[in-house]
């Protein structure tokens, strides 16, 4: 029996509660500030008390990491565009997994005979450690444009990550009976650092999200197995904090792409490869000019702007919030309609608007703004397109069939700002296009947003 | 691991409350979740520490790279969280 | 009690999940809500057994009142909640 | 070191997860049945498991108190009235608590040298079991109409009290560290009896539905001690789920009767005793006949109906039922409005309207039905007053100032029945009798329904 050391164990309880509280911050941006400081206030709880609890014995190795950390640290969190934001969480990820995984074969060499009676834990923790490191890294080679983002694909690769699958867990039951075996040990960490970029290359970069959300949760397996065989009680608790946060998050990724979640998890995520040069339909659609566009706008009493995915790729966030600005100059009550999965992470959207100023509660969830979409006289859509697509509501046919969209064909008029008619990321024809309310205004969303707000300026 | 059973308890509730209270979690936020909960993972942090610190060379090496990493998971995660945060505001509207 | 700290955290967090699970209760249950946690609060009933079904008669003894209190706890509340929530339909409206 | 006996230490983890997921579903009516199964099973496994965890080595007392007890609660259970909830639920509380106190008792006579060990939790359990006991019996009797139900007050009784409770208190503190002195330790037991009896005996029949709650928050305190004292961990769980049940509603309950939740926790409620005689104005009233009301009702396309404690008085739910089925048949929507303290007990008008057989989507919370209420043509107010009082809104001398209210002012006619202009729980005066689309139809609710209904059926 270890000593306990109550006031560390009470430090410990004390930091999972402010997680806790942090993470209930979140439900609401009025509350989520204050949440962040509890959970930093944990995290510094719990470093400073695992400083004091005496265990410690040497501070150099320690000061230059955390000295080196944090230097780190700050530049990536201070320089970083707000564009970056999912390379940022990929590499991070790997950070984290790392810190395990070297923990975790710390256990293991030096503190040998206390390891064998938790290799179950110990394995777990190596293993999912290395499959997020090196997942991770490939993620974030795919979203920053190191690594080719178009899915790495050859004959037999499902056999062989299965094979590979299959191998490790033989080499890990092996281990929890014959734990002396360090060459197993050691091989069964490369394969998983290897099953890591196998999983994750198949993936096309606009499937990371769900890979990262996935690499969430895993990092917080991998921490929370830490925890079991550091016997610490905090580690558990932040552990099943982002696992359960990896995993809501996908889930409602995977829901609102219309994907099985079974499909997610088992990393058959590819980009549809659907080739969109022959679908445009010969029917007519109705273009508009900027002059136009700001004609319609005069007239309207209510405004609802619908921001997708391209307006992050024109940042056009800024000039979105000067239109909204101009109008409610105006006199016309504008709101955003913000779908759960517009942009490519969630929340990018919102993130991407309150960074160009716009206040939070004029940004709207589906649910909220979907009854009211027939009081809209115009709607703007900037860049989306799948988050549009009727055809979610009406084709039994199409892939996206039964996923939630806003409604924007509700309104009187709508007006969709893209640079051609060409699909989004799912791929799909969008009926929305040749409605006869529908006027296309083509063009960067950066340029015809200036050229569009110049025409407010002028009279 | 004799506590095995009480830990089994406490990853299991833990569980239930990551599930309930990352559900209420506002879709506005769901990015700043997503950094905030990478900053949280960092709590690998604490077992770093005490390998960096102890008096086992092999130890210090392992343990000095993982505080490194860990470090930067914390603090590039916090600060990039409240910054993002920082920008969520509520205008005066007339 | 060596694993005082494991049930510790084990109370702090069945609180958590209390309290996030029972404020998402709909007030339309609120009244079957108070016979549920009533039966389950029979729960006692197990460390009632365990004196019941000892071979020390004051143990025995005790241990029977307290087997029959948690028991009409337990059967009845269990009963009387589900007699309320059958109760509780939604008619085909036309 | 105690050898553990993991499947019996499995079977409890999984009876508290299924104690959870019951709970969880009653977050709707449709899986809350499926839910309550789930914890029963939760029971049942925990139970089973004792038995067969090799600890029972006599049977004929397990099995004397199980069928007694089986008996006992279906005979309550089948055989009591649905208005009768609250006695059943506060005498329940006690039969939870004498058992913790029982289980409390035993650990410290009979397997005293670990008893001593875990003097806090076993004190904790003892005492916060006893006062729970007679609390609830106290409960019991004043709801019942066996002791009765007006506060009985003395002076001094504050001083009495806090000097018990710190009498308690100090010899708690005293056995922590002398567990030895048995006569102490039953010293206590007894005393925390007396408290129970004490807290209660000054506070009105009226208030007790906060009792209940605050009953069961003790009740599940004391199975959460239980737990600790003898290493259980489905106990400490079940036990807190128990107590936060009961402090939130304890909360929920003093929130919308607009009181602090300290007055309510430090146990100094009492029924306000204000002499209404004198309250009535001279201003005029609408008064209604049953043809009258008959009359706007056939006009009207929308009809909202708000019970209150006068409806469980007159136990008119059934015959609101036929009242309600008469107006759908003539094409009337109606709608129930129900306010979360109306009644006398959380949830109370649901159970009875569900009773009735009344379809649970019509009954709508405050919050959803209270923006639609300028759309109703006609209100029907049925023994309800504090939760329907105006003044709530508008008088900020009131003393339930600032209580959310259902506004069924704002509808086009209310039609308000009860015996007199008598003032409800709050015993403040409802200046909603007096506005000019008030119209006040005396007489006791279920005889006025049931004239009603048989116009309805003449023609
Ligand atoms: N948010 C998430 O968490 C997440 C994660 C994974 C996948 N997804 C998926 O991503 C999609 C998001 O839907 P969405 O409607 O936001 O985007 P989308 O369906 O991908 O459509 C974006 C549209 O923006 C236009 N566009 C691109 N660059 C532009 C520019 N510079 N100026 C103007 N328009 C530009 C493109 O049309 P042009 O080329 O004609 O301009 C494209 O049709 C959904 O299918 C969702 O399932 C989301
Ligand atoms: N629900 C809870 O959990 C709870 C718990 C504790 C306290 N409370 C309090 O209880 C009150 C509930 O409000 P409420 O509006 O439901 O009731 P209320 O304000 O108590 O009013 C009930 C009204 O019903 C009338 N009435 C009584 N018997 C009747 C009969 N046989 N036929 C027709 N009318 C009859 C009474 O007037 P007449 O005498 O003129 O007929 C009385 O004014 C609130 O003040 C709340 O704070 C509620």
């Amino acid at each position: 029996m270890e000593v306990l050391n109550y006031p560390l164990e009470i430090t410990y309880i004390v930091a999972s509660i402010l997680f806790i509280l942090g993470l209930k911050g979140l439900s609401h941006p009025e509350s989520a500030r204050r949440g962040m400081h509890f959970a930093e206030i944990g995290m510094l709880l719990a470093v400073v008390g695992t400083l004091l609890s005496g265990e410690i014995v040497s501070w150099e190795w320690i000061l230059s990491g955390i000295v080196i950390g944090s230097v780190i640290g700050t530049l990536m969190a201070v320089f970083m565009p707000m564009t970056a934001m999912p390379q940022r969480i990929a590499i991070s990820h790997a950070f984290g997994a790392l810190a395990a995984v070297l923990v975790g074969i710390n256990e293991y060499v030096v503190h040998t005979e206390k390891a064998y009676g938790i290799m179950p834990a110990l394995g777990f923790e190596v293993l999912f450690g290395a499959l997020t490191v090196t997942g991770s890294l490939m993620a974030f080679g795919k979203l920053q444009g190191i690594i080719p983002s178009a899915p790495i694909t050859y004959k037999g690769q499902n056999i062989v990550n299965i094979g590979l699958f299959f191998l490790v867990l033989g080499m890990f039951v092996y281990l929890i009976f014959f734990p002396f075996d360090a060459a197993i040990f050691f091989t069964m960490i490369t394969i998983s650092f290897l099953i890591g970029i196998f999983i994750v290359m198949p993936i096309g970069g606009a499937d990371m999200p769900v890979v990262l959300s996935l690499m969430n949760s895993y990092a917080g397996l991998a921490a929370a197995a830490t925890g079991f065989a550091i016997n610490n009680k905090v580690l558990i608790i932040a552990g099943s904090l982002d696992g359960s946060s990896g995993f809501i998050l996908s889930i409602i990724m995977s829901k609102a792409m219309n994907r099985s979640f079974a499909n997610v998890l088992f990393g058959a995520v590819g980009s549809p490869q659907v080739d969109t040069s022959k679908l445009h339909e010969e029917r007519p659609i109705n273009r508009f000019t900027v002059e136009d566009t700001k004609f319609v706008l005069e007239q309207a009493d209510r405004v609802v702007i619908v921001p997708g995915y391209g307006m992050a790729v024109a940042q056009a966030q800024h000039t979105v919030r000067e239109l909204s600005d101009a109008l409610e100059k105006r006199g016309v009550k504008v709101d955003f309609a913000i779908h759960p999965v517009a942009g490519r992470m969630p929340g990018h959207m919102n993130v991407l608007l309150a960074e160009a100023n716009v206040s939070y509660d004029q940004l709207l969830e589906m649910e909220v703004i979907n009854p009211t979409m027939d009081t809209a006289d115009v709607c703007i859509v900037i860049g989306a397109n799948d988050v549009v697509n009727p055809a979610a509501r009406t084709e039994k046919s199409s892939p996206i069939y039964g996923m939630p969209i806003i409604d924007v064909d509700k309104a009187k008029t709508v007006i969709v700002m893209k640079r051609s008619m060409a699909t989004g990321f799912a791929g799909i024809e969008n009926p929305l296009f040749y409605e006869s309310n529908t006027k296309m205004l083509f063009g960067d969303a950066k340029n015809v947003l200036q050229e569009l707000v110049a025409e407010f300026k002028k009279n | 691991m004799t506590n095995l059973v009480e830990l089994l308890y406490i990853l299991i509730l833990a569980g239930f409350v990551g599930f309930e209270v990352i559900k209420r979690v506002t879709p506005t936020l769901h990015t700043p979740l997503m950094s905030a909960t990478n900053a949280i993972s960092g709590i690998s942090l604490v077992g770093s520490l005490v390998a960096a610190g102890s008096d086992h060379f092999t130890s210090q090496m392992l343990g000095f790279v993982a505080v490194t990493a860990a470090t930067i998971n914390v603090v590039g995660g916090f600060l990039i969280t409240e910054r993002m945060l920082k920008m969520f505001k509520r205008k005066e509207r007339k």
